[in-house]
Parts: C-alpha cells; structure tokens; sequence
C-alpha cells in the first residue's frame, strides 16, 4: 500500500450545548490514499460532516478534543492558524451540500472562483480570473468566460454545484472533501454533478472524501466506504464486500430498508424500528443496539472497537466480531 | 429597465404624496379656527382687512379648493408663499435645507462610521465583555430623551467649560453670529448637535448590524470563505460585512427622511436653523403654505429613500432585478 | 448726546395703541419667551438707577469698530416696515429705519427724521412735520417728503389697496390727505381729532420711493426688498438675513445723526430662553432678554449687566359676561367677580410665578403711565375671608361636596391660556387652588394660541381666559373695554359693555389736554376697580442682559424692542 | 348547505369508477412585477394534464423540481383553482367549488407534507393539530374527540400520551405521523402524499413507507404519491406518470416503466437513479441529461423536452406530442419512442 | 370512513415509539419563557416596569400614605425646597411634592405609553393581518394607507394633531397609535406573509377550515412573539416620543404632571434646583433603559439564535 495521504487518527470533536458536551465525532480513524475516492456513509447527525470539517480545522464552534489528522507528515490539529490557512483551499478543497447557499451571493462568481488563486498563489486579478475561466470551462460551464460575470444566482443549482468544484480545483488540491454534494440536486442533475467527480478524480488524480447518505451514490463512485453512526465509524472496507456482506447491523438493516429501482417484486421494505439516537443521551454500550435485531446482552454494556471482521472489513459489533453471519427475514 | 422601474415607483407614490398632503391640510384647517396665519393680534386690523388677507390666502375658500389650487401651482413648480412673511417658501426650504443636510449627513455618517466597527466587533465577540459593554451603552443610548442629552451637553461643554476658562463648544446656530462660517467654525457648531443625534444613529445601528452580521456569519457561505484558506479578517470584513451592510443600506435609506424630521429635536434644542425647526415654528403659526411645502418636501424624500435604499439594494444585492 | 437733548421737550400726549403682548414668541412653545416681552414695573426709574446695568453713553470714551449680538426667540418676518406686526421684525426695522419720530424712554416723543416735533393745527386736524436737511439713504439718495408720503401711501391710499398692511385700518381711517410742498416738510391732514395719532403712526420706519416706487401694489406685499433691504435710512443697513438663524447689519455711514459706532449689529434667533441664559454667559450673545425665572442665574455672571424696568405690560383674566353664553350667568354679580379675586395672593403668585419680577396690580393702567392712578376707589387685597362673605352674601353657598352653588348652578368654569407659556400656566394652577379654598371648582385648560386668539375675538365660548397684554405709551384702553370692541374681530372678548366707561374712554380720546385726560382716566380706574369685569392680576418687567462689554445702551420702558434712539451710540470697549 | 355528513355526490358512483380524473388540466400562475403588480407571464406549472386514478390505487407522480407535480397534487384536492381543465372526484365535477361545498370535499380528501418541520404549527400541540380536522367539521366533542385522537395518534404508532407535546419535541420521522395523523382525522378516500419521505432520514424513510401502505389497505385509501426518488414511487405506486415541465410525458405500471420505458426523459432518469449496488453500479449504461430544465415561464414549443432530449429530431419542436398507449395501460407522449 | 372502532382494530408494529416520556410537555411559549427566566438582568428589568406599573396603579394610595400630599397642592411659601425632611424628593417652583408628582407622572406616561401599544398593536395586527392574509387588490388598498401614514414624518404629524387635538394623555396616546399602529402592519403583514408559505397554513387549509381560524388559531399566535417584542421595545420608544413633545409643548400640558413634562419644565431651573432635573430625568431613563433591556430579552428568549 502507497502511504496514505491524510490520515485520521483517533478523532474527537465535541460540541458544548446547554444539556451537555455533546461528542459528534468520538473517537474516528481512518486513511486517505492518494487518488483514491472514500465513501463516508450515514444518516443526519451521525458526525460525518463534523469528520470532514474537523480535517479542515472549521468544526466552530465545535472543539477537537483529541486526535489527530496527519497530512503528508504534518498534523493538522496541531498546525497554527496561519499553516492551516495554507491548507485550506491550497492542498485541501472542499465543497459543500447546498450550492444555494454555499457561494458568497454578492460577488460575481469567477471573482469567487478565482479568488483561491489570489489567496494562495499571490496572482493578479487578471491571471487568476484566466486561470478561474479554464476552470469554470473544464467543470462544464458553458461560455464560461460570459459566465464569469454572472453572479451565483444567474445559475442553476447544478452549475453552482460547478462552480463550487471549480472553485475547490483552482488550485489542484491533492484532496477535495465533497460534503453532500449532490443532495440538493435533481437526479439528472446530481447524475450529472457524480459524473463530473468521477472525471475530476480521474483527470487530476484529486483523492476524494465523498460524504453522503445515499447509499446508491457510494456504490458507483467509491471503492471504499465508512460508514457511521452516532459519531463512531461502525463499519468500514471496500464497497463491494460492505454491500455484498454487511458485518454490521447498522448496515445490514440500512440496505435492506431502502426501496430498490431493480427489486422485480414488491416486497415491503423492512423498516429499522426506532430513532436515530440523541446525541446528547447516548445510550450505554453500542449506540445502535436499542435498534439492532442482532443485539446480545453485551451491546447495551460495552462499547464495541472498531475490529476486523473478514479478509477486508472493519466493524464495530460485537456480534459480528463474534462470527455471527447477519441474517433475517 | 430602471429607469421604467424608478418612473413605475414614481407614479405609485403620487397617491402618498397626495395623501399626505392633504392629511396635513386637513390637520392644519381643522384646528386653525378662524385665526388667520401672518396676522398677529392687532387692533389696529378692521374685519375687512381680515376678510381681504383671508382672501389673498385663499382661506375664504373651502380647504379643498384651496388643496386643488395648491397642487396646481406645485405641478408648476410653485411652491407658493409663506403666509407669516410673505417670501417664497421654496426659498424658505433652499436656506434651511443646507444646514439640516449639514447636520443629519454629518450625524449619519458619524453613526455609520462608528456603528459599523461596534457592530461587527459585537458580533465576532459576541457573548464576551466587550460585547456586553457596547450593548449596555447602545440600549442605554436611546433610553436618553434627546433634548435631555443635547440640554446636558450645553451646561458641560459651553456653559461651564466657558466659566472656568476652558475652551468651549458654542451652543445654538450653526455657525458664528460674527464672521462665522468657516470651516472651522461650523465645525465647532456642528460637533454638540451631530452628537446627540449621531448617538441615536449609532445606538440604533450597531445593534443592527450587530445582529446582521451575526446572521451573516452562520451563513454557508461563510464557511466555504474560511474553506477557502482565507484569513478571518477577509472573511469577516469581505465576505461579511459586504452582505451584512445590505440590510443596513436598506436602513439608512429609510432613515432619509429622518434627513429632515429626525432632527426636529435636536434642531430645537440647539437652535439649528434647519427644516425641522422651520415645519415645527410654522406649524404652530399655521403658515399652510410653508408647512405644505415642507411635507410635500419631507414626503418626497421619504419615497426617493424607499427608491434610494431599493436601488442601492440592487446595486449591493445582485439577487434583485428591477422589473 | 444730541438725542437726549432733542427729547428733553415736553412730548406731546401721543397715542400709541400698540397690542402685541401676545407677541410671535407665544407661538413657539419655548415659553420662557412669553415673559420677556411683556412686562411690567412699578418704580422704573428707581430700577433703573439701581441696576446700573445700562450703561449711558460716555462719548469720550467710545470707540468705533466691533459689532454686537443681540439674541431674542423669534425670526423676523419682514423688514418692510408697513407690512410688519410682529415685535422681532420692527425690532430689526427699528435698527435699520427711523421715522418722522421716535420715543423717549418714558413714551414721550422726539424727533428722527424731523427736525423737530410737527405743529398741530388749532383744529387739531393737520401736522406739519419739516424734516431735518440733507436726509440721505444708505445708498446716498437723498431722502425726501416723497418718500414719507410714498410710506405712508401704501397704507392709506387706495391705489395702494393690496397692499397687506396691518396699518390700512387706522391709516385710511384716520388720513384724509398728504401734501408734500416742498422736498422737506410734509403735512398730513387728519380726518378727526384723534388724541394717539402722533404716538401711534408718525414712527413707521420711511421706505425709499426709488426703490419701491416702480412696483405695483401687489408686488409690493412680495418685493424683494421686503426681505433684503438694500436701501435703508436708520443707524444700520442690511447685509443679509439667514432664515432661522441671523440677520446680520452694517453701519450705515449715511446715517443722519452721524455714523454708529459699531461696524456690526447682528440679531441672532435662539431657541427658547434658558438659550439666552447661556449664550449671556458664553458671551455668544452681548445682549438679551432674560427670563425672570433666569434673572438669578444670568445675575451672577460678572460679565452680564442686568437691566430691568417696567413696561407697560399686564397680565390679567377675563370673566364670561355675556350671559347668552354657558358661564355667562355667573359673573354678573359684581361680587362673584371680587371676591374671587380677593381670593387670590398675588403677591405670592409675583414673588414665586415671576419671581418677584413685577407688582401687583390695582389698576388697568400701567404705573408707568402718567395718568397711572395708585389709590383707585377700590383696593382689592388679598382676603380670603371677605371673598367667602362676599360670595356668600350673592347667594353663592358650599354644597356637600365643598362647592359653592346658587339656584342649582355650581360655581365651576374652565378657565382657559394658551399652552407653552409658563407662567401663565403655574398661574391658573395657582388659582385653581385658590379658588378651590373658597368653594369654586375652576379647571385650568391650555389650548394653543391660535385657538385662544379664536376665542377671544371671534368664538367666545370660553368661561374665563388668561392673557398678557401689552399696551403703548398712551393711557388709551378702550380696545379692551369700550362695548364697540364686544364685536366679532374686536379685542373686549370679555364682551364688557358699560355705559359710563365708554363714555370715559371716548371723552378721553378726544381730549388733547392731558391734565383733563388724566382726570377722565382716574375716574375710568375707579369705575373698573370696582367692576372689575377682567382683574388685572399683576404688571411685568422687562429684563435685559448686556454684556459689560457694550456701553451705551438705555432700555427703558419704551425703548426696549422697537423703537431705541440710541442705537448708533453703542460701542464696545473691546472694540471687537 | 351540505352538512358535513351529506357529501356532494348525488349521481351514480361506483368504486368501479375512476375516484379521480383529470382531464386537460391546467394551473397557471401568474408572473407579475412592479409596484403595479401588473402579470408579465405566467408560470405554466401545470400545462395540460389528463389522468386517471382509480379506487384504492396508489400513482405515483414523479419529475425533477419545478416539473409541476406539486401543483398538480394540489389542485386534485383543490388546494389550487385550476386554470382550465376538469377535475372529477367521484363523478362530480369540482374544478370550482367554492364556499361550504369546497369545505365539505375536505372531510373525503386530505394531504401529507413534504417537510415534517414545517407543515406543522409550532404553537400547538399535537392533539390540537390532529383534533382539528375534527373541531373543523364538527366531527367529535369532548371526551369523544379525545378518544378519538388518541386513536388516531395510534394508528399512526404514536404514543396517544404525546397529546399534549409540541411538534420540535418528535423527530421528522414522529412529526411525520403526526401529519398523517392530521391527514386521517378527517377520514378521507383519498390522500395526496407530497414527498412524504424525502426530508426524512434513510433509516426512517421504510418506516413511513410502510405505515403508508397499511393504512392504504386497512381503510381503503386512494393515494397520489407524489416524490423525486423513482425508487420509492415505483415500490409504493401501482401506476406512475412521468412529468416533466408540466406535463405528463409517459404513465405505466412500475416494473413495465423500468423494465421498458418508452420515453427517452423517463429512460434517462432512470439511468440517473444510482442503485445502492456496487456491482450493477459498475455494470450500468448512463444516459447523462445535459443542461438544466428549461423555464417554465417560456417552455420550449412543441415537446417540451426536446431541448435535453438525446432523440429530439426538427419536428419534436413544431408539435406537440400527445400521450398514446403503448398497450397495458403504457401511454407515452414521443414521436421517436424507444422501443 | 375510518369510524374510531376501525381505529381500534388496527394494531401498529412500532406503536411503541417514545421520546423520553418522562419529561413535562414544553410548548414553545415554555421554553422561551425558561430562556427568559435565565436571563436575570432581562427579568429585572422586566420586574422593574411591573413595580413602575404597581406604582402608577396605586397613585392614589402612595400619595395618601406615603408621601401626604396630593401631585396638585400647591405651597408658594415652599418653593423650590431641596429634597430632604419636607418633601422626601424635593418640591418644584411652585412648591408641589416633587416625589407625589413623579409616582402621579408615571400614571400619566405609563399610562399613555401603554394605551399606545395597545391601540398601536390591535389596530395595527387587524390590519395587517388581513392585509397579509388576504392579499391582492385588499393588500394593495391596506398597504399604501399604511405607506401613507408612514410616509409623513411622524413628528409632524404628531405636531399637528398634538396642535388639533388638546393633548390629555387618552388623545395623546391616540395621536402617538396613528403612526404606531401603520409600523405595526407593516411588521405583522411581513410575518403573516412568511408564516403564510409555510406548510402547515396549507395543511389546515386543506382540512377546511375557515379564514378566521386559520387567522386566530395558526396566524395569530406565530406573529405574537413579534408582537410582544414590538409591545416592550414599543413602551420605550413611546415614552420617549412622548417626552419630546412634552418638550416641544405639544405634550401633557400642566398642571397634569408626566415625566416628560416635569423635566421640561424643570430646565428653566437648572442652575439652582438640580432635583428637579434630575428625578424625572432618571425615571424617563431607567423606564426606557428597562423597556429596551426588556424587549431584547424576550427577543433572545423566543430566538435564541441572535443572541
């Protein structure tokens, strides 16, 4: 294996609210190899974004508490404000989930675009709005020099989603984070917006963190997933076999909820019962297990470890670490 | 496009301005009585000689005959005469009007000025001391009657500084009875009136942008600048306050009117020979025409803030088109 | 000084009927204001004397150069002297024109422009006034008889109809021609014998015919020149008038008693009277009328002398007497009308309303008047038992609820003042309480001067008002008492109607002699001591702050806004 | 007046009967600017729209944002007045009903809300939200009323003790029975779902799903099940129109339009829909749509998708293309149809 | 339809889905109100116009047991007494009970600030409401009568119908409510509007409900926190208001005693009767310092977000 590019290790990031220290991320790790697209799964609330912000050092008003994040030998928890800005941007992009909102709406957009390339790279308006243009162009803009003029809400919520990877590319980032990308979007538009990453992941060689909780979406674009729940990583390996086998409930249960486009047959999905837990009021023991079909006497004890479980899988279940193949109805 | 926009706004606001104009004289007419403005007891005045100014005022008319006349003359340009003394009350306006812009514009900008540094830095820190301080002295700044701060400013900064030989401001007018108005010298008039009335702008505004700005910075926006590597200070001082001083523009364009009336108190108390000084002494001497001319003036320039502070909008806020 | 020589002659008994005692200030709230213009005293000359703060003029010392300030509360409104009738603009006529004559400050008269007092026919019917050679405007136009017939003109003569001057009512009343024989005298002919013709309309400030002349009656009431007199014939000339803030004038060096000493006189409009105060202080302002309220604080400044003198100004209220109206029926009984006031001390209500700034009045007559009588027939005191017998010997007895009724009628009105004046203001609560300790339920009520005007001379719906009034150098007070005035537009809105006391007045008016005139008036004070229709409650003073710096100025009682002969003999010592 | 027990119905209608249909449909909104607020254009939301939905079946309406599948669920149950066209419910005619007899129609037809969040008001509490409907048509009193809203918070798996709470105490999962909740109390026949799961979680989304379907077949609902996500419509749906700017551009049973659609918007959307299998994911031909969809203020003449359509040929942009049946209830609005 | 015994038969798997059921139902009125409740400064000052309130209330009382003179009695021989064994607080020029005619005065100025809310508020959320809810050519009509009286400069009008109307506090509080009541509808016509695209509006709709209850029962009570905010800053606000045009003499007129009034008048005397000066000067303050301090602590308790 190549060394990896960024590595997290043993992340937490917590948050203060009025009931309490609320633990968002708790205890991540994980790798990023260079060129590679990772696949971070789960449902709202379960610290996947947290995750990604906490690598940016942009988790305000959230505090990292421990761990670290090691970029090409650095760590980045430990990095001043001024190196972190290096980062940002320069080695590290990211986009986000709601291209409505996520551009500034006062300033023409290849001024946004471009504005990476003045920060960083110290260029002049000129140079940096010639440079954003190619940009805007390779992101599929069309016209993009006229474009440039316009301001972000003269486009479409896809071309804005463009610009965003436009604006995250200018600099060639060895790492583009994508937080959602793709959840505000159409289905033609969000096919649209996948394809452009795989090309973007193929063109530039940029390594990706795809963060998403649609599970069809990590199945075409990743070769490797994480997927979490309740701040922790509660399963994590190549796509295929996560999908093919599951080795934790959480997963197992999630794929089979979902209503299939190839299912030949209705079948009623089988729903998992219960809530998404309150992070604030963890319950004791694995977070899932007030929801699990599998649970044993232990899971409301102790706190699985995130252990292999397989040739390829992580997983964080006491059950499957026992060997128990997930089966049911 | 703008100009069919600014001409559209135009025609809509002919209904206020009729409106309020004919409020004002109905106001006015009303409680007059049988008093007849310009003339002040006087013995010396025959019934007939009342009956004859009545009629030179067009008072022996009903008001609205006298409201018809009046705007046919403005639709000319003719904003009439003052009833008290005769001289034209455009002239009237012209010679006040420099001397109010002089003091609500200074105030404004003052008030930008200062409620724009508090207010950003009251949101960055917000929750701290500083924060805490700056929001105690703003709502405490319009907790104090205006006429009660600019009274108080008076005995302090003339009254006793001048007894104990210390340099010190002049009290009324807007510039020195002798060889006044230069500039250094209207600058020493303007500094106790602009500050009680710039204390109220700026009490007002920073909290405003104070809480702007704090909208602001949850934005996503926000979070893609910082994503962006750049420095807190371009974050907040670009990408902020370039959209948090939107809605301020907004404010301040409202706050236009307030060019000519916001000031009537404080143009009282220090005797500043502005147009809120005049509507107030020529209302009360029921000089319609005067008053009339002031309103129509006064309401002018609330709807041209409506437009300004739209258009500035538009300018600031590409999302707006003007259709 | 040359002035005070001329008007050392025995004054003719000149009239002046002069009413401005609800002068423009009362309409601007800023109240203090209300009291600096009228006002009264008893014993003037004494103050005076004992004030020292005038300064008479030592022309050995006096320099030339240097301007003054003077602050007051209102802004002029025309500087055409047949147009105006408020107090702040004849004061800013007086500076920058004189007329045929002017006043002393006790009210006698002294020639300007003339040269000497006019003769009177033995008719009484025609004045001949010759006017002093080689008169010039501050253009260096001579000034002529043509210009003072053209002045007056323009109030009297038809031709000159739209003309809006307040004059026109007396002027063509009382003019029947003028002549103009030669360029220096000019003889008016009168249409009867009318004893304050002279005191009240031989003072109108002269206009230039060169200028005017060309303009037709209409463009007269709008002329530039009634705002920016280029031309002027008085101590000063115009440089500019800054609405709402100043109006600013220089020396006149054509000026017939010689050029004034300063080169500036500016008058500078403040914003109420606590303004003045300071700005006396700061030496923003040189010269000032001071509230009574404020005499204290501007007393003690070292660089302000006060001045202070009686004017002929009084105070008073006024009973309802038409009986047609609501409170009508219950001030027909003399008595209720002095026993009220019997009920009230008014010399409390001096010492703390006005702060001892004035005296008690026992008469309608100012103490400064000459045919002032000081021991009318009926001394109303305060006595607060009399008033209680009084009312109960009229039938007026306490009900259960402490209120005097009679015949199921409560002795309850409203009294009514306008609003922003302060004194007048704490006085209807004084007298409220007052009264309350006699059984009678009066409510004050302030309404705004407009509106009170309306009720005094034209509505008269009121119960009873509360008003100043200021009178002229003539002991003529028929405007509020002769029946002819209980008319719509006329000022008895108290609607006083006595047989005898018209009879005094009109006898009075046309009697030249003043020794007969006094006698007549005497009787008139003792009728209406008695009758007391409209109690005169106090007279006021006037008060001024001038800076130690100015010399040469001499209030008085009748030269204290408009008409001051001394203007060109101020001077400062600073010479700046 | 019609009291709410006497429903408007007075001709022959049999459950054999379409409950709902739909012919020519049109919504348009008016686009006005200014002060004047004078109407420049208008939104052509829904621009002609026929279709038919029979008692107890579920249609599944699907199309990307702004197509007009809101719109058109609204003015079925006349949330909206229609701009032109037919609607009959029940065999009667209610394309304009107004005053009391409108009021009357709600008691047989209800609504369930996209956002769990904001479809409910944050001032009540769920007892009241849910009695309202009863309170509205006078359904129930007192203790009664209280039964009966316990029993509905039931039937939706609630708690009956959350009667007194506030909507911000659920989930979106909770708050989403709760709007069901609301949905039933009047006890219609027909319920428009707008995007009823799609702002909730994944994990809760088969939840709903499957109470949905309960309900359907306890009490015989008629659902028009409105949503973006392809997949969910064709598991719930037992027929499903397409629409695209306003328009229906193909209706068919769900295996036969997945297995076979005949229009190419339909097969291009379905190629965009990832399928949550790496395998097939690798394996899968993508038809990507290019560009955006076109105003709805100005659709594009003829087809109106021809501006994106991979096939569009000259003649796609002179005519409009009518829907045909393809046979088996398979209509489709193409000239050049795939086969 | 589903009858309640069709209800009953039907057993849901995943009935049993609770929240934690132990705690106490927090309507969203609660939980601002607990917010409120933590904010200690916002409870004093909130506690502070209540006792100012009680104060005004109980006039009457106060003067009779507390002070022994009435806000009217008038003593000539004592004016101007400093404050001290006499009169607790002083007495003014023409030697009233400084400390009566402050408790009298916060009848007067409580009492007009208060009716102007309330006028300003009933008028101005009928309006617009309605004019919010309603829409179209009705909401053309509304809003530019509303542009109308907003477009005046308030202090003008506030002038000449302080000059047409004698002002005693009723009609003065009136002449203040018909500017208020036009920012109001504005207000209330913006939130309406914004309430109005929400959902649930169109939810109730579609159960049939009528007009009134949408507006009552769902409009009504989502525009009331900015009502009650508006409500506590509008006190302030108005008592200022008030105070300058008792300062331009077109305010209370004397002998009735407000705040406003008294320290208008007391500016004549300055120099040698500080009290008079500083007492009603201090009450206009801290009264308005209150209402501010107030109302932004009720907009913090219902939006937490931009404290």
């Amino acid at each position: 294996m190549t060394q990896p590019l960024l590595e997290v290790q043993d992340l937490h990031t917590v948050f203060s609210t009025k009931e309490g220290w609320v633990k968002a991320v708790d205890g991540v790790s994980f790798e990023l190899h260079p060129g590679e697209t990772l696949g971070i799964v789960g449902e709202s609330g379960c610290g996947k974004s947290v995750t990604a912000l906490s690598i940016m050092r942009l988790q305000r008003p959230g505090l990292i508490k421990s761990g670290h994040v090691m970029f090409k030998g650095d760590d980045l928890t430990k990095a001043t404000e001024d190196e972190m800005r290096d980062v940002r941007g320069k080695e590290i992009a990211m986009i986000f989930q709601d291209p409505m909102t996520s551009l500034n709406p006062v300033f023409r957009t290849g001024w946004q675009v471009a504005e990476p390339l003045r920060l960083h790279h110290g260029w002049n308006a000129k140079k940096s709005l010639t440079s954003a243009i190619n940009m805007l162009g390779r992101v599929g803009i069309p016209s993009a020099t006229e474009r440039a003029e316009d301001y972000p809400h003269q486009f479409s919520g896809g071309m804005r989603q463009r610009v965003m990877i436009a604006m995250g590319l200018t600099t060639t980032p060895e790492v583009l984070i994508a937080d959602e990308p793709t959840t505000a979007l159409d289905v033609t538009i969000q096919a649209q917006i996948l394809d452009l990453l795989r090309h973007v992941n193929q063109e530039f060689g940029t390594a990706t963190i795809l963060i998403t909780h649609n599970l069809g979406v990590v199945a075409g674009m990743c070769k490797r997933i994480i997927v979490m729940y309740a701040g922790r990583i509660v399963e994590a390996g190549p796509t295929a076999d996560v999908f093919a086998h599951p080795k934790h409930p959480y997963t197992w249960a999630l794929l089979r909820s979902i209503p299939r486009l190839d299912a030949e047959r209705h079948e009623p999905l089988k729903p998992i019962e219960g809530l998404p837990p309150n992070l604030v009021d963890l319950p004791g023991g694995c977070a899932f297990h007030p929801r699990c079909a599998f649970k044993i006497e232990k899971c409301s004890r102790d706190v699985p470890a995130l252990q292999r479980v397989g040739d390829t899988q992580l997983s964080a279940c006491w059950v499957t670490q026992a060997g128990t193949e997930l089966k049911g109805a | 496009m703008l100009a069919k926009y600014v001409a559209r706004r135009f025609f809509a606001s002919i209904v206020v301005v009729l409106g309020v104009t004919l409020i004002t004289l109905v106001l006015m007419d009303r409680t007059r009585g049988t008093y007849v403005p310009g003339i002040d007891l006087n013995p010396a005045l025959r019934p007939e000689d009342i009956a004859r100014l009545r009629a030179d005022l067009g008072l022996d008319r009903p008001f609205y005959i006298w409201y018809i006349t009046w705007i046919w003359g403005v639709l000319h340009g003719d904003f009439g005469r003052s009833m008290i003394d005769g001289s034209t009350v455009m002239s009237h306006i012209l010679d006040r009007l420099p001397n109010t812009l002089e003091l609500t514009g200074t105030a404004i900008l003052i008030g930008v000025l200062i409620s724009i540094p508090v207010g950003v830095i009251g949101a960055l820190r917000h929750g701290s001391k500083t924060d805490h301080t700056m929001t105690v002295v703003s709502v405490a700044g319009f907790a104090v009657p205006q006429f009660w701060m600019g009274l108080i400013l008076i005995l302090i900064f003339s009254v006793t500084l001048e007894q104990h030989g210390l340099p010190w401001l002049p009290s009324s007018g807007a510039y020195s009875a002798v060889n006044g108005g230069d500039f250094i010298d209207r600058v020493e008039h303007l500094i106790l009136p602009a500050t009680v009335l710039s204390f109220f702008y700026t009490s007002t505004w920073s909290r405003f942008i104070r809480s702007s700005m704090l909208e602001v910075l949850s934005q996503d926006y926000i979070r893609t600048a910082r994503a962006k590597g750049m420095s807190e200070r371009r974050v907040v001082y670009l990408h902020g306050l370039r959209n948090a001083l939107i809605p301020l523009v907004t404010l301040i364009g409202l706050e236009l009117p307030g060019l000519v009336s916001g000031g009537l108190v404080v143009e009282v108390v220090f005797g500043w020979p502005g147009i809120g000084k005049l509507a107030f002494e020529r209302a009360l001497q029921y000089d319609y025409t005067t008053v009339m001319g002031v309103t129509f003036f006064a309401t002018m320039l609330v709807i041209a803030g409506n437009l300004l502070a739209d258009l500035l909008y538009g300018v600031l806020d590409p999302r707006i088109r003007f259709a | 000084m040359s002035r005070d020589e001329v008007a050392d002659d025995k004054g003719f008994e000149q009239f002046e009927k002069f009413l401005e005692a609800w002068s423009r200030r009362d309409f601007l709230k800023r109240a203090g204001a209300a009291g600096a213009y009228m006002a009264f005293l008893g014993g003037a000359v004494e103050f005076l004397d004992a004030c020292a703060g005038t300064n008479n003029p030592t022309t050995s010392a006096a320099k030339k150069g240097g301007h003054v300030v003077e602050g007051n509360f209102s802004d002029i409104r025309t500087l055409n002297s047949m147009l105006s009738s408020d107090t702040a603009s004849n004061q800013v006529i007086g500076l920058m024109f004189d007329g045929l004559l002017n006043y002393k400050k006790n009210g006698d008269l002294i020639p300007a422009l003339a040269a000497e007092l006019p003769k009177t026919s033995a008719d009484g019917l025609t004045y001949t006034f010759k006017l002093r050679p080689n008169l010039k405007f501050s253009d260096g136009q001579p000034l002529t008889s043509d210009d003072v017939k053209f002045t007056y003109q323009l109030a009297y003569d038809p031709q000159y109809a739209d003309v809006s001057s307040p004059r026109r009512g007396d002027l063509s009343k009382y003019i029947k021609s003028i002549d103009t024989p030669d360029p220096l005298t000019v003889v008016i002919t009168t249409t009867q014998v009318f004893a304050p013709f002279l005191a009240s309309h031989a003072l109108y400030g002269i206009l230039p015919k060169h200028v005017l002349g060309s303009l037709s009656a209409k463009d007269i009431n709008t002329a530039p020149y009634n705002t920016a007199p280029t031309v002027t014939n008085g101590a000063f000339k115009f440089v500019s008038w800054e609405k709402g803030q100043q109006v600013t004038m220089a020396r006149n060096d054509n000026y017939w008693a010689g050029p004034a000493y300063l080169d500036q006189w500016i008058y500078k409009v403040l914003p109420d009277s606590v303004a003045v105060t300071n700005q006396l202080k700061t030496g923003e302002i040189d010269i000032g009328p001071v509230d009574p309220g404020q005499f204290d604080a501007v007393k003690t400044v070292s660089t302000v002398a006060m001045s202070e003198f009686g004017v002929p100004t009084f105070t008073f209220y006024a009973y309802q007497l038409d009986p047609g109206k609501p409170a009508g029926p219950l001030f027909q009984d003399k008595a209720v009308r002095q026993a009220l006031l019997y009920a009230l001390d008014r010399q409390s209500i001096v010492t703390a309303v006005y702060f001892g700034h004035g005296q008690v009045a026992n008469s309608v007559e100012p103490p400064i008047s000459w045919a002032y009588k000081d021991k009318p027939q009926v001394v109303v005191g305060f006595d607060k038992a009399k008033a209680q017998s009084l009312l109960d010997g009229a039938g007026w007895t306490k009900g259960a609820d402490g209120i005097r009724a009679k015949n199921g009628t409560k002795l309850k009105f409203t009294m009514i003042t306008n609003a922003g004046n302060k004194q007048r203001e704490s006085m209807l609560t004084v007298m409220q309480q007052a009264w309350h300790d006699i059984g009678v339920d009066a409510t004050p009520s302030l309404i705004q001067f407009p509106q009170l005007v309306s009720q005094i001379v034209s509505i008269r719906t009121f119960d009873m008002f509360l008003v100043g009034f200021n009178w002229a150098a003539d002991p003529d007070v028929s405007p509020l008492y002769h029946s002819r005035n209980a008319v719509p537009g006329g000022f008895n809105g108290a609607d006083f109607k006595n047989d005898q006391a018209d009879g005094l007045l009109d006898q009075a008016l046309n009697t030249l002699d003043r020794t007969k005139r006094k006698q007549l008036y005497g009787q008139f004070q003792d009728l209406m001591s008695d009758l007391q229709p409209s109690p005169v409650i106090l007279f006021n003073t006037g008060i001024y702050g001038v800076n130690t710096r100015v010399q040469g100025t001499d209030f008085g009682p009748f030269n204290q806004f408009t008409q001051r002969p001394w203007n060109h003999g101020v001077w400062v010592t600073d010479g700046k | 007046m019609p009291s709410a027990t006497v429903k408007p119905l007075t001709r022959a209608w049999t459950t054999a009967d379409p409950l709902v249909e739909v012919s020519d449909l049109k919504v348009w909104f008016s686009v006005s600017s200014g002060v004047l607020q004078r109407t420049v254009g208008h939104v052509h939301a829904v621009d002609g729209v026929d279709l038919e939905i029979k008692t107890g079946e579920t249609v599944g309406l699907v199309g990307e944002s702004g197509c007009g599948k809101s719109t058109l669920g609204r003015a079925v149950i006349r949330l909206l007045e229609p701009t032109e066209g037919k609607i009959i419910f029940k065999g009667d005619d209610i394309s304009h009903l107004r005053g009391e007899r409108l009021r009357a129609l709600r008691r047989d037809m209800a609504m369930i809300f996209q956002d769990p969040y904001a479809s409910l008001d944050p001032r009540q509490t769920v007892g009241d939200i849910v009695g309202e409907p009863i309170d509205v048509h006078h359904l129930a009193k007192g203790k009664e009323r209280q039964d009966r809203i316990q029993e509905l918070l039931r039937v939706v798996g609630l708690n009956p003790r959350f009667v007194d709470r506030y909507p911000h105490e659920f989930s979106g999962g909770q708050r989403q029975r709760i709007g069901i909740a609301r949905a039933l109390a009047v006890e219609p026949s027909f319920i428009v779902c707008d995007e009823p799961i799609s702002a909730l979680d994944v994990s809760i989304q088969a939840q709903i799903i499957n109470l949905l379907e309960r309900l359907q077949s306890k009490f015989n609902l008629t659902y028009l099940f409105i949503a973006h996500d392809l997949s969910v419509v064709k598991h719930i749906s037992n027929r499903i129109a397409v629409m695209y700017l306003g328009k229906i551009m193909e209706v068919a049973g769900g295996s036969q339009l997945y297995r076979r659609p005949r229009h190419p918007y339909t097969a291009s959307l379905l190629s965009a829909i990832p399928i949550p299998d790496p395998v097939i994911e690798l394996r899968r031909e993508r038809t990507i749509l290019q560009g955006d969809v076109a105003s709805p203020i100005n659709p594009p003449s003829g087809c109106r998708f021809r501006t994106r359509c991979p096939r569009a040929r000259e003649h796609c942009a002179e005519e409009v293309p009518a829907l045909e049946s393809f046979g088996d209830e398979h209509k489709a609005a193409c000239f050049y149809p795939l086969d | 339809m589903i009858g309640p015994s069709r209800v009953a038969e039907l057993d849901m798997p995943g009935a049993a889905i609770e929240g934690s059921s132990t705690r106490p139902a927090q309507s969203y009125w609660n939980e601002s109100w607990e917010r409120l409740r933590a904010n200690r400064i916002g409870i004093m000052a909130g506690a502070l116009i209540v006792v100012f309130a009680l104060i005004a209330v109980l006039a009457p009382v106060f003067s009779a047991v507390l002070t022994h003179y009435e806000p009217q009695t008038i003593d000539l021989s004592k004016t101007f007494s400093p404050p001290g064994s006499g009169h607790l607080l002083g007495s003014d020029e023409l030697g009233r009970d400084t400390l009566t005619r402050l408790i009298w005065g916060a009848r007067v100025t409580l009492g007009v600030a208060l009716l102007t809310v309330a006028v300003s508020l009933t008028v101005g959320t009928a309006v617009g409401m309605m004019a919010g809810y309603y829409g179209g050519w009705f909401d053309d009509v509304l809003m530019r009568l509303v542009d109308t009286v907003l477009a005046i400069p308030a202090i003008f009008l506030f002038i000449l119908m302080s000059i047409l109307f004698k002002p005693t506090p009723v009609s003065l509080a009136l002449i203040i409510a018909s500017v208020g009541w036009g920012q109001v509808a504005r207000l209330v016509r913006g939130e309406v509007l914004s309430v109005k695209q929400r959902d649930f509006i169109l939810a109730t709709r579609s159960i049939g409900a009528r007009h009134l209850r949408l507006m009552a029962r769902h409009l009504l009570p989502n525009v009331l926190p900015v009502l009650i905010v508006a409500a506590s800053l509008g006190v302030g606000q108005i008592i200022l208001i008030e105070a300058a045009l008792d300062f331009l003499g077109l305010g209370i007129q004397p002998p009735t005693a407000s705040w406003g009034n008294m320290l208008t008048n007391a500016e004549s005397y300055f120099f040698h009767s500080v009290w008079l000066v500083y007492f009603p000067g201090v009450m206009i303050f801290v009264t308005v310092l209150a209402s501010n301090v107030f109302g932004n602590a009720i907009r913090d308790a219902f939006d937490p977000r931009l404290k």
